[in-house]
């Protein structure tokens, strides 16, 4: 990956809403670095709206989600509609982290996600290498359709 | 200007005037000496003080853990049934995220909802929209003291009116809130909101009802115990000029013993030292046993074994508190089972262990104290330096330069520089002093002992060597 | 008459023909070339004995604990469970009590019932009557060794299957099989059958095959560990001389860590001495803890506790096997999932403290082993002084004398008149030496730490003393 | 309790069945002789028939049986028709210790145990105390009945 020094993407990544769990994303955007990926952190506690601007900004493939209030289901409601909206229609979603404040099947929990238009979701304690395989079929999947 | 300069009680007084005006419950606990008089009529080991002294003296370790529901009930129902089943002695409170940021609005809207559905969905107990009569009830629900066990940049109001409501505990430590718990806030700013809390401590103290501090100084994993150390002496420098006494010192283990006993001796020694350098001769200590933040164990197995390492440590620091963390810490808000087992569990330990004579290589730790000591003290003789005498002054400009430093804040100030890594025996070391200001033969002692692990590995450290540090606890090793 | 004396060839395969007529598929075992043959067949890391040598070289302790279904699949299932979830480094074995018992008919009858309504009707697993293929199907079925590990009277059949079958590892333990596992048998029926097993096990090791006999000397809690320790070598000589060169020394804990050590430190030295004063100077020991026979918490948090203690006992001795028991043992036959919880408990803080540098008070220790040394010599040297230097000899007469005694044992033999109780910091003192042949400043030591308890308690020892003793570990406490 | 040494009853007791686990009823007999009653311990790996001859020797009020096989249901099946064949049909039947293979309500167990015919159920780690106060009424409501 990454390694004739190729861009393999862009991607902002953040913490969305009261949230201050920074210690995973931080994790996950030094991957992603090394991966070969411009990462354009926006921090912790931030907005939809400055996630989106941050993508308008970079022109960014992927926005990376971290949520880890429980309060996630909410904090994501209409994300994919205001994406759309600020012409992102085909932007990848990803979010990771704690998401809900009980402990449920993670099948169930992926399939919420997904059902709010998230395109990847992840339980705590994922390993960095398989989001990376997964970002890195995802996008070229996505620059296909594009093409 | 920031100065470590006890509020007059005037300032104090007109400053509360605006914090009881942050929410509507404030005004219920204008009467600040009727919430002493109602202190005085619990009884005396509803008091933390009381009961960590008693503690002490009597060589016992108590759990705590954070736990907080949305709803009164539901709270209520979690201690109560954590103080029966898993035989509490201390039980620990959460506010909400939303309250810990004073949207205290949010928080209503989502409490709402939880008395509607019957479920909680909030993260925390929302303090401030429940207020001061609430706070009481669950108080007397309960034969243990609660103990408020968080951190915020401005936690003003929320603790006052935990305060008010029988609690003589709470956590306002700068460093650990300024890093940690707010993506935006001024130093400035957080430093006068703990200055606030700190004197209203002060005040109850002063009046006969002695308040604890705790001194959490928690970092997340991997960035040595040093830096972690010299950010808590600072921040207890704030809590005892507003007057507080009676200070819980937290000392996070990272897992290798020698380490986290040295540290835990070298931060209440330094402490004692400095205190008594600004003129503070009677304060009280009390250590305080938990894991640095760090991800838990997803499998419950493994997680009873970090509660275990939490006792142990707990029992050769010689703590009071044993800070732990439930078995569905990695995925969840607790239910009253997992505390429960988890409470039982660490008391049992505790049982076994209280009178046992376990021991730590002494030569060992000495060496290691002595290497830490030296560090500390180059940090807050410059801070001290800077500030010209006064810590937080020299505090202030230490976190510019990075001085102070943590690459894992949320708050964007941070230098972001220092990094850590562990060595073979999983004990932190330096893999980047950033700008701390360490002598030569500091650096070359950690580089060595990093070098030490890069030729047992036969490969050079890296960022997934990072990544592994920080998550090796949760996948059950102390270092892979 | 009862000799110490190994079996000649010629009587070991007489008596063999006779054990494979117990029941149809003896038949199938009958040729010992063939289950050498397979043995090394099997990877090096499936023997036992190599295993358990690594775990040595390496600073490892592997956890195992008993476990058994009726049916095999059933059975493979809970194994495969085991080491997958709970990262198991070994698996227990545990036959059921039918078959411990030869009724291998009411075996047979419950394992038809078990096929037939899909559920295990056995609290073990029904060895004799699955037969030498499905137990190499078992061994094969996982990456780990089977530790067959229990005690019966007569386990001649049923030791002979295990170890055709793949196994390299039993538990014939005359003293422990001998007070515990029969009511009614005479000392000398068992000791010849334990030849037999023994016999058997040095065959194999003689012929390329090692095989490790573990010496359980288990006693019900509360009975000094001068007793256990005095059993337990009788039983290792017994071993010894039939051909067993490696020995896995069950070390039992009560609780009290100094003692815990020093009666590990004093089993272990004493046992090569008396091994070598006896001629034995090839035999390897691994130790192994574990808690004495007691009652378990029915309370799943405090099991863990156990658990950890269980673990910490075989850190601070130096062992290679953790021999634990499940979250469930105080309620029923484990589950999978209480098998895999409890290994992954163990395994982690097994990693956890590996490389850590743990120790007890050396003084103490120092003292406690002195005193317990001298114990154990008593008992031996006048047992062998009974024997004419036949320690089974003399045994035998020391049964009868209650010189060697077992207050809870099931076997009717026993004199029951030795009575133990702990003090105040959970150790475990004669209450009653009943007929041991201990010098006077012993039964003083003793009666003087028993009076330090009455003065604490401010009240007399009485049975209730003794009940809450054998009772206070599944309190949660180790002396109450 | 019998503190003024006059006799409270005479217990039969032992373990049934191929079971070896003795620990806890000499714990329990040990108790019962404190309190004042007179104790016919069988010891371990006895039968029904053992337990029955037991009691028409001493004539006693109360057979305690222990198991810790996890086949206590079968191994009491038919017991109280024996004991009545046997002339004893009012005997007091108490059982205890781990008595079913797998872990299940106690308000099942207890049922299912009384439904075999014993008069008291108890599970693992009950209070000999317990069991005292228990045997006391029984035997006292025993002797009224039979007056
Ligand atoms: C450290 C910590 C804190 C620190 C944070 C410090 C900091 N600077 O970040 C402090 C002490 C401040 C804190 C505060 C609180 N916390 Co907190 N905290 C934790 C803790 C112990 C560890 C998190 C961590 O750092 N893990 C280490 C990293 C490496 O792992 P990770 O975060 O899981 O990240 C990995 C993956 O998830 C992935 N990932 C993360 N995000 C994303 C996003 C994408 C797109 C992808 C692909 C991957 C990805 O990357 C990492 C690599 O594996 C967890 C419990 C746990 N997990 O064990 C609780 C936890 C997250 N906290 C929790 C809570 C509730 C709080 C509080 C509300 C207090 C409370 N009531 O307990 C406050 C809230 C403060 C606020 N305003 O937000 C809850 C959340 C529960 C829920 N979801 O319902 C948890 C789960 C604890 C619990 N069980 O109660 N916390
Ligand atoms: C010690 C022990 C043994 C010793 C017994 C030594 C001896 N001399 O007695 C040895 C090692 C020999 C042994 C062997 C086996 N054991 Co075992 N053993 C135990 C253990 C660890 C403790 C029992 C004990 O002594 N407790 C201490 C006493 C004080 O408590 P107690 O027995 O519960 O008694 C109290 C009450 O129950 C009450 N009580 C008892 N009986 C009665 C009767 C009446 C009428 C009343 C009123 C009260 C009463 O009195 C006591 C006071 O509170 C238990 C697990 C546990 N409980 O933690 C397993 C346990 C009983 N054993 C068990 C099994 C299966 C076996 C074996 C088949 C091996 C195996 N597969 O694990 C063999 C069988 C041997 C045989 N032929 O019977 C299982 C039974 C499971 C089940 N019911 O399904 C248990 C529960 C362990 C488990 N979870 O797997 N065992």
């Amino acid at each position: 990956m990454g390694v004739d020094n190729k861009l393999m993407g862009t991607v902002v990544t953040g913490v969305i809403g009261e949230d201050v769990h920074v210690v995973g994303i931080k994790i996950i955007e030094r991957a992603l670095n090394d991966a070969g990926f411009k990462v354009n952190s926006i921090g912790a506690q931030v907005s939809q709206e400055e996630f989106i601007d941050a993508v308008v900004e970079t022109n960014a493939d992927a926005i990376f989600i971290s949520s880890f209030s429980g309060h996630a289901a909410i904090l994501v409601r209409s994300f994919r509609d205001k994406c759309a909206e600020a012409g992102l229609g085909d932007i990848l979603l990803y979010i990771g982290g704690s998401l809900l404040l009980k402990e449920e099947l993670w099948e169930e929990v992926e399939k919420k996600f997904k059902g709010l238009g998230m395109d990847r979701v992840y339980p705590p304690g994922i390993s960095p290498t398989r989001v990376l395989e997964d970002l890195e079929t995802d996008i070229s999947l996505r620059r296909r359709v594009s093409k | 200007m920031i100065r470590n300069k006890k509020l007059s009680e005037d300032e104090f007084f007109k400053q509360r005037e605006e914090v009881l005006e942050q929410w509507p419950t404030g005004k219920e606990i204008v009467d600040l000496d009727e919430a002493i008089e109602y202190h005085k009529s619990l009884p005396p080991l509803k008091n933390a003080v009381n009961k960590l002294k008693y503690a002490k003296e009597h060589n016992e370790i108590y759990a705590v853990c954070g736990a907080g529901k949305a709803t009164m009930e539901e709270h209520i129902e979690l201690y109560q049934y954590t103080e029966k089943e898993g035989q509490a002695d201390l039980l620990g409170l959460s506010p909400d995220s939303m309250t810990r940021q004073n949207n205290y609005e949010g928080a209503r809207r989502a409490l709402d909802e939880s008395i509607k559905t019957g479920e909680s969905k909030l993260n925390g107990l929302p303090v401030v929209n429940h207020g001061v009569a609430a706070i009481r009830k669950m108080v007397e629900s309960v034969n243990v003291p609660v103990l408020p066990r968080y951190g915020a940049a401005d936690a003003r109001l929320c603790d006052d009116t935990l305060l008010a409501g029988g609690c003589s505990y709470s956590a306002p430590d700068i460093f650990m809130d300024f890093w940690n718990q707010h993506a935006k806030v001024s130093l400035e700013k957080a430093i006068s909101t703990h200055q606030y809390v700190c004197r209203l401590m002060g005040y109850y103290t002063e009046h006969g009802v002695p308040i604890c501090a705790a001194a959490q100084g928690l970092y997340p994993a991997a960035i040595p115990p040093s830096l972690q150390t010299a950010n808590l002496i600072l921040s207890v420098m704030l809590q005892v000029e507003q007057g507080v006494k009676y200070i819980s010192v937290k000392c996070p283990a990272h897992g290798n013993l020698v380490q986290d006993v040295a540290s835990a001796e070298v931060r209440c020694n330094l402490l004692q030292l400095y205190l008594k350098k600004l003129g503070h001769h009677d304060v009280e200590l009390f250590p305080n046993s938990s894991f640095s933040l760090m991800q838990y164990p997803v499998e419950v197995g493994a997680n009873f074994a970090v509660v275990f390492m939490n006792t142990l440590v707990g029992k050769l620091i010689g703590a009071q508190i044993n800070d732990i963390r439930t078995v569905a810490e990695a995925k969840a808000i607790p239910t009253k089972e997992d505390m429960a087992y988890t409470f039982r569990t660490a008391k049992v330990i505790q049982n076994f262990l209280q009178t046992q004579k376990i021991n730590i290589d002494r030569k060992e730790i000495d060496m290691e104290a002595q290497m830490e000591e030296q560090e500390v003290r180059s940090i807050l003789d410059k801070i001290l330096e800077l500030g010209d005498g006064d810590p937080l002054a020299g505090a202030a400009k230490a976190v510019v330069s990075g001085i102070l430093d943590n690459p894992f804040a949320a708050n964007r100030a941070a230098a972001g520089k220092v990094l850590g890594i562990k060595d073979c025996e999983g004990a932190i070391r330096y893999y980047d002093t950033g700008n701390l200001p360490f002598p030569k033969e500091i650096v070359e002692y950690h580089k060595g002992k990093i070098i030490e692990r890069e030729i047992k590995r036969g490969k050079k450290i890296d960022y997934e060597t990072l990544i592994s540090d920080l998550l090796s606890i949760s996948k059950g090793y102390l270092v892979q």
